[in-house]
């Protein structure tokens, strides 16, 4: 009973700050992009658009759900939830954090310890394409059937440089638990390198994370992969028919594999939620410095303001980073709160790199796209592995 | 089957032999779909159904004994069907293409 | 709880296999199918086979299903017509498949009477690393012959598929 | 700790590549290949050679896996080496060697470069792993394949009838004899239960000499076929239609020794079947003085040299069959190099008239190749068992050990060496000497071909004192019997030599009307002679016309006609009635077959339940 409470709780907790978090990835995502492009980004709803996100959901909820005509209704209507369902689900298996005790409960930052959760999760995913295949094909339109039909060649065909990219890093940890994978990478090598995948091992897995990311950018349909919804050729590939909450569905079910994929790359090349120097090194202390510094800025630009608005919105966000670096200081909750930084850290620098990637690179031509998987990413990912799997058997 | 109910302990756990009258129940389904279904695609999906039923069959009888031999079947048992699924299909792309249908009974060269 | 899990997940795949039978169009049958596949997955995870349960859904749902759905969209099948001419089928079928059930079920209730039961965590053989070390152990020669399929397969589908589409 | 299995397998290896690649690949990657392998066995030959220990107490025996397994019989492909193996193995790769050098300049111009090579290469992994067997099956297996590479290289130029129906005799040819061989390894087997050397040596004392007998009859049979003794030689002059390096290392140094090899190696059997012996000895002489009467009149280069070889064979067989087993030994490797020698000198010759073979238009010829002139007369010098020579050695004690056996065994031998000597220098001064009477203008070979001939000259004269095989053998078989007055037997044995040397230069350079003026005084018995004692046609008469005509009549038209293709028409009927009436059920729908196989899959459903109701 108490297992339940506990599941159920964590559940909450999750559901309620991965969903606002994914509207806020689209926030951030627009302003880096505007920025990157010398633009101002979002604006007008709150203050520095921050409300944005809000206006948004209110105006998708409110629009006009479009049915077209001879499309199959029922599968029209299921797509985006089956593409949701599946983004959202391989949450349920990434570990954020180590495990704590609360009111003398032990509680894993995580939903459930599958000890084949990277199994789960390469499941999760592969299921992800019927959503999109499905969509482009029950809107009855030509276009949208090709951006389907992309989609599913183009994933299956990503699936596998990307679970090939995987399996070397489980090599090496001995482990399909991603939890124990995570715990296969504490400690240093030399007194400060981290012994991260792609760091140490008989064979650093630079390669494969490398692998990896690019598949995840193919399997998450980004730039410069976005081949199923290109616009200039397909429209907006296979969710052209759609409007209202099931287009949120998708653009949700983007975002959340966005983050799923990063937090895989981080659990399983980057060390999880172990520092990137030792304790002993001072690494509890960087959380609540780099909190207090943001907190810094954001109060001298408050007393500096640029714009009329920033004398109050700035020192406002000045008080609650410093309460969030006072958190992260505060010494019963360091073991709780630090791991979770660090992880969260890693993972925001991964999200970022897609975000930057969006705004740099353009789109790949359609047959590149399949040659370059299979023709180089495939190849390059099998080597790898033989490499890794040859060097961890000759160490062991 | 009521009188089965109550002879088995519901805290001992679901019979074997359960797993098997599900299995023959998926595979008899199966069957008939390989039996009344017209669509080539259809039918090819039925055999897979088989492969599925019997599947777990071999994996409640590992379960029975014990013993890992059982996985070791389904997983090359996914395996062959993985690579039939990418012959037989194009197979049938390369009949569509041939004779533009999908239907089944159309596709009777071999009489005669 | 285990019987309320296995009738739960029995029924979905029976009602999905159903729906594989009698669904008139083709993507209709293959979600269906997923929906099979998916339920004895999780069967799979109550006979303590879980790393066959993750192969089945990557492999079956994630892979051949995801072929199974693309060839019906690049042939763009529709509902199939109702010409039938197996004049055996129609007429033997429905009476071999009643006898096909019947003697498969008098099969298994007779030769499995007893047998044992089935609960959460009653075999844990089927992880990774048993299976792994079984099929590079003693089943490494047939490994290896399903891999020389595998490539005899993917050669075939490449020749048999190569032209192009008009 | 030799790898045995690499000296057989570089050839292997050669072939693979020269076979599967060659024809892709360029001259010179073929030549690296096919000759680099060969030398590569050959330095493994010699590392053996020279760090190979006490051999004769410890004979090196690698075991590599279990081949075949019924019932009590275990045979497993064991490679062994003893001397005797040591001395057959540098042989074969020495000899081998210095003929693929050879062959790179002979075989320059040919089509079907690379094939002849690869075949080449396979009939050396063939030799050396009929040499170097631990067993009888693994020794046959060697045998098969160095016949088969022998049939294929015999008809190289599968073009020509000729040459292709010289193949297909020495298969067929080889068959009565391979016959005979497997017999005896099935005697082996019934009698010993295993084909080991080691262990069939160990126990054949104990056997009756009756068993002994009959497999060392039956082994000598297979051992005629291979070695071109009598009854079976008649293939091994026209095997002359193959390239004359084949000629050279199959069917004058290595191949057609293998017959010696496998009598000597079965020592232990023959020893104590006396009859055996004796029929060894007989037909050895027999095949001596018969083939050497058909070489003095013998006018294609190569024939005389292939009667040369049949009779020299005998020799070898002669020595065996008295019991001075080393002395035989001794004499295959010598024979080896002279011989080897004058074949690649004759290809030299041939080579430099433009493919001419008859010595009736060669002629003079010491002016235009006078490498080959020298080299071949060392070759000559050896043959005719000139002191000194290497031939000699070997020659002699063969006739020492032969008049410690019979007397009159050695006043034939001696005949046939001074024969032997004859029509070796009849040949060498028809080709040389006087006045060139071909066409065209002769060349001389490149130094491709020459080098080994020098290599081969220098082991012809000096391979007597090199290779002293009764010494190094010494201790493996019996120890021949004290012959009294020994070196006035050698002094007869040089006399003929030297008196067969002088008379072919008196009736060949002095006087060369002679020779038409002895065989028409002859007549009738010349031309018996030249026709080669028309054996061949008296095979034809009885037995392969008879074979021929029967399976016509009696195997075609009644069998094959009548009862077989009578049999299969009836069935065929038959089976189109009852398809006619089955063909409903191939109604060509899927689904009908499926149904019926379902129906078949209720069926033995249902008779197995009924069938455990049954028994329950």
């Amino acid at each position: 009973m108490e297992f339940i409470i506990i599941t159920l709780i964590k559940l909450a907790v999750i559901a309620f700050v991965l969903l606002t978090a994914l509207a806020y990835i689209q926030w951030v995502e627009r302003k880096v992009i505007a920025h990157v492009q010398v633009r101002m980004g979002p604006s007008r709803v709150g203050p520095h658009g921050l409300l944005q996100p809000l206006a948004d959901v209110v105006k998708l909820i409110t629009k006009e759900g479009v049915m077209p005509p001879h499309a199959n209704k029922f599968f029209y209507l299921a797509a985006p939830i089956l593409a949701v369902f599946m983004a959202l689900i391989s949450i349920s298996v990434i570990p954020f954090g180590t495990e704590f005790t609360v009111l003398g409960h032990r509680v894993m930052m995580q939903l459930t310890d599958l000890n084949v959760g990277v199994l789960f999760i390469l499941a999760v995913s592969s299921m992800g394409v019927y959503g999109i295949a499905l969509a482009g094909w029950a809107s009855n339109n030509k276009y949208s059937l090709l951006g389907g039909l992309r989609s599913s060649a183009q994933m299956i065909s990503y699936e596998l440089p990307m679970s090939l990219a995987l399996a070397a890093p489980l090599l090496i940890a001995g482990t399909l638990s991603l939890r124990g994978i995570v715990d296969s990478q504490a400690g240093y090598n030399l007194g400060f390198i981290p012994k991260w995948a792609i760091f140490t091992g008989p064979f650093p897995q630079i390669f494969s994370f490398i692998i990896f990311m690019i598949a995840a950018f193919a399997e998450t349909n980004r730039i410069p992969f976005d081949l199923p919804e290109a616009e200039n050729e397909l429209v907006a590939g296979f969710h052209v028919e759609y409007s209202s909450m099931s287009f949120a569905a998708f653009f949700m079910a983007e975002y959340s594999n966005m983050v799923t994929v990063c937090s895989v790359a981080t659990l399983l090349f980057l060390g999880g939620w172990h520092p990137l120097w030792p304790e002993s090194m001072g690494s509890n202390f960087a959380a609540p410095l780099i909190l207090a510094g943001a907190g810094a800025i954001c109060l001298y630009h408050g007393l500096n303001p640029a714009r009329p608005f920033d004398r109050f919105t700035l020192p406002a966000f000045a008080v609650i980073f410093f309460g969030l670096a006072g958190l992260m200081a505060f010494p019963p909750l360091v073991p709780v709160l630090t791991p979770l930084f660090w992880f969260l850290a890693k993972l925001s620098f991964l999200l970022f790199v897609f975000i930057w990637i969006r705004a740099t690179l353009p789109r790949f031509r359609y047959d590149q796209l399949m040659s370059f998987a299979w023709k180089f990413l495939f190849p390059a990912a099998l080597l790898n592995l033989l490499v890794t799997g040859f060097l961890v058997a000759l160490v062991s | 089957m009521a009188e089965a109910m109550q002879s088995i302990n519901l805290q001992a756990g679901v019979p074997i032999s359960w797993y098997l009258v599900l299995s023959a129940v998926l595979f008899s389904l199966g069957v008939a779909g390989f039996l009344f279904r017209k669509s080539i695609i259809t039918v090819f999906m039925c055999i897979e159904l088989m492969l599925n039923a019997v599947n777990l069959s071999f994996v409640a009888f590992a379960n029975q004994h014990k013993q890992v031999s059982g996985h070791i079947f389904t997983f090359f048992v996914m395996v062959v069907a993985a690579a039939e699924a990418a012959v037989g299909l194009a197979i049938i792309l390369t009949v569509f293409k041939n004779r533009e249908t999908l239907n089944i009974d159309e596709i009777n060269s071999l009489k005669n | 709880m285990d019987f309320l899990f296995f009738f739960l997940f029995a029924f979905i795949a029976v009602a999905c296999a159903v729906s594989v039978v009698v669904q008139k169009h083709p993507i209709a049958s293959a979600l269906s199918l997923v929906g099979v596949m998916a339920s004895i997955a999780v069967l799979y995870l109550q006979l303590g086979a879980e790393f066959l349960a993750m192969a089945q859904i990557i492999v079956y749902a994630g892979a051949v299903m995801v072929l199974f759905i693309f060839v019906i969209m690049l042939l763009n099948a529709g509902a199939e017509s109702r010409s039938g001419r197996s004049y055996a089928a129609q007429l033997m079928g429905p009476p071999l498949l009643v006898a096909l059930m019947a003697s498969l079920g008098f099969a298994i209730m007779r030769g499995f009477p007893g047998g044992g039961t089935v609960k959460f965590d009653s075999f844990q053989g089927g992880t990774a690393q048993n299976i792994g070390y079984a099929l590079f152990t003693d089943y490494l020669l047939p490994f290896e012959v399903t891999s020389v399929l595998i490539l005899v397969a993917i050669l075939g589908a490449i020749v048999l598929a190569r032209k192009e589409m008009d | 700790m030799q790898n045995l299995w690499l000296i057989p397998a570089l050839p292997f290896l050669g072939f693979l590549i020269n076979g599967i690649l060659g024809k892709k690949l360029p001259k010179m990657v073929i030549n690296a290949v096919a000759v680099g392998s060969v030398v590569l066995s050959f330095l493994l030959v010699l590392n053996i050679w020279s760090s190979g220990g006490d051999l004769a107490a410890n004979p090196i025996h690698q075991h590599y896996f279990t081949w075949i397994q019924s019932g009590e019989i275990n045979i497993g492909w064991d490679y062994a080496v003893d001397k005797l193996t040591l001395i057959m193995l540098m042989v074969v790769t020495g000899i081998g060697s210095l003929i693929h050098v050879y062959a790179t300049g002979y075989m320059a111009h040919e089509e079907g470069y690379y094939r002849f090579f690869a075949y080449l290469n396979l009939f050396m992994f063939f030799m050396l792993n009929l040499v170097l067997g631990g067993n009888y099956l693994l020794l046959f297996v060697g045998w098969e394949g160095v016949g088969l590479c022998s049939y294929l290289l015999i008809g190289f130029y599968f073009v020509k009838k000729s040459a292709s129906t010289a193949g297909n005799k020495a298969f067929i040819v080889n068959r009565i004899g391979d016959f005979g061989f497997s017999l005896a390894m099935f005697l082996i087997v019934v009698n010993f239960g295993t084909l080991d050397f080691t262990k069939v040596f160990a126990a054949a004392p104990g056997k009756s000499t009756e068993t002994l007998t009959a497999i060392a009859l039956l082994l000598l049979l297979g051992a005629t076929g291979k070695s071109a003794q009598i009854p079976l030689y008649v293939w091994l002059p026209d095997a002359m239609e193959g390239p004359t390096p084949v000629s050279a290392l199959i069917h004058a140094a290595t191949m057609v020794t293998a017959g010696v090899y496998m009598c000597t190696r079965s020592a232990v059997i023959f020893t104590h079947a006396p009859i055996a012996m004796d029929t060894v000895a007989i037909v050895g002489l027999a095949t001596a003085v018969f083939a050497a009467t058909i070489g003095l009149t013998q006018y294609d280069i190569k024939k005389v040299f292939a009667y040369s070889t049949v009779s020299q064979l005998g020799y070898m067989f002669l020595g065996v069959g008295v019991g001075a087993f080393s002395a035989g030994v001794w004499h295959l490797v010598t024979h080896a190099f002279f011989k080897a020698l004058l074949f690649l000198g004759a290809g030299s010759v041939i080579h430099a008239c433009h493919h001419e073979q008859d010595m009736r238009h060669m002629g003079g010829l010491r002016k235009y190749t006078p490498v080959t002139m020298a080299v071949l007369a060392c070759a000559s010098l050896a043959i005719a068992g000139v002191p000194g020579t290497s031939g000699f050695f070997s020659k002699d004690a063969i006739l020492t050990a032969a008049y410690g056996h019979a007397p009159w065994m050695f006043w034939v031998g001696v005949v046939t060496a001074g024969m032997t000597a004859f029509y070796v220098w009849r040949a060498f001064w028809m080709t040389f000497w006087g006045e060139y009477r071909g066409h065209g203008h002769p060349h001389e070979s490149p130094w491709s071909m020459l080098a080994p001939l020098v290599v081969l000259a220098f082991l012809s004269i000096a391979g007597g004192f090199l290779f002293n095989v009764p010494k190094i053998l010494e201790g493996m078989f019996p120890a021949a019997e004290e012959v009294p007055g020994e070196s006035m037997l050698m002094g007869i044995s040089i006399a003929a030599g030297l008196a067969g040397i002088a008379i072919s230069y008196y009736m060949y350079v002095v006087n060369p009307k002679l020779p038409q003026r002895i065989s028409d005084g002859l007549g009738g018995i010349y031309r018996l002679v030249y026709d080669k004692y028309r054996i061949d046609e008296l095979y034809d008469a009885t037995v392969v016309n008879p074979v021929i005509t029967g399976s016509r009549s009696l195997l075609w038209k009644v069998m094959d006609q009548g009862v077989i293709d009578g049999a299969v028409n009836g069935v065929g009927s038959e089976a189109q009635l009852a398809g006619g009436w089955l063909k409903m059920l191939q109604s060509g729908n899927i689904r009908s077959y499926a149904t019926w196989v379902v129906l078949g899959a209720v069926c033995l459903l249902i008779l197995i339940g009924v069938a455990e109701g049954v028994t329950r």
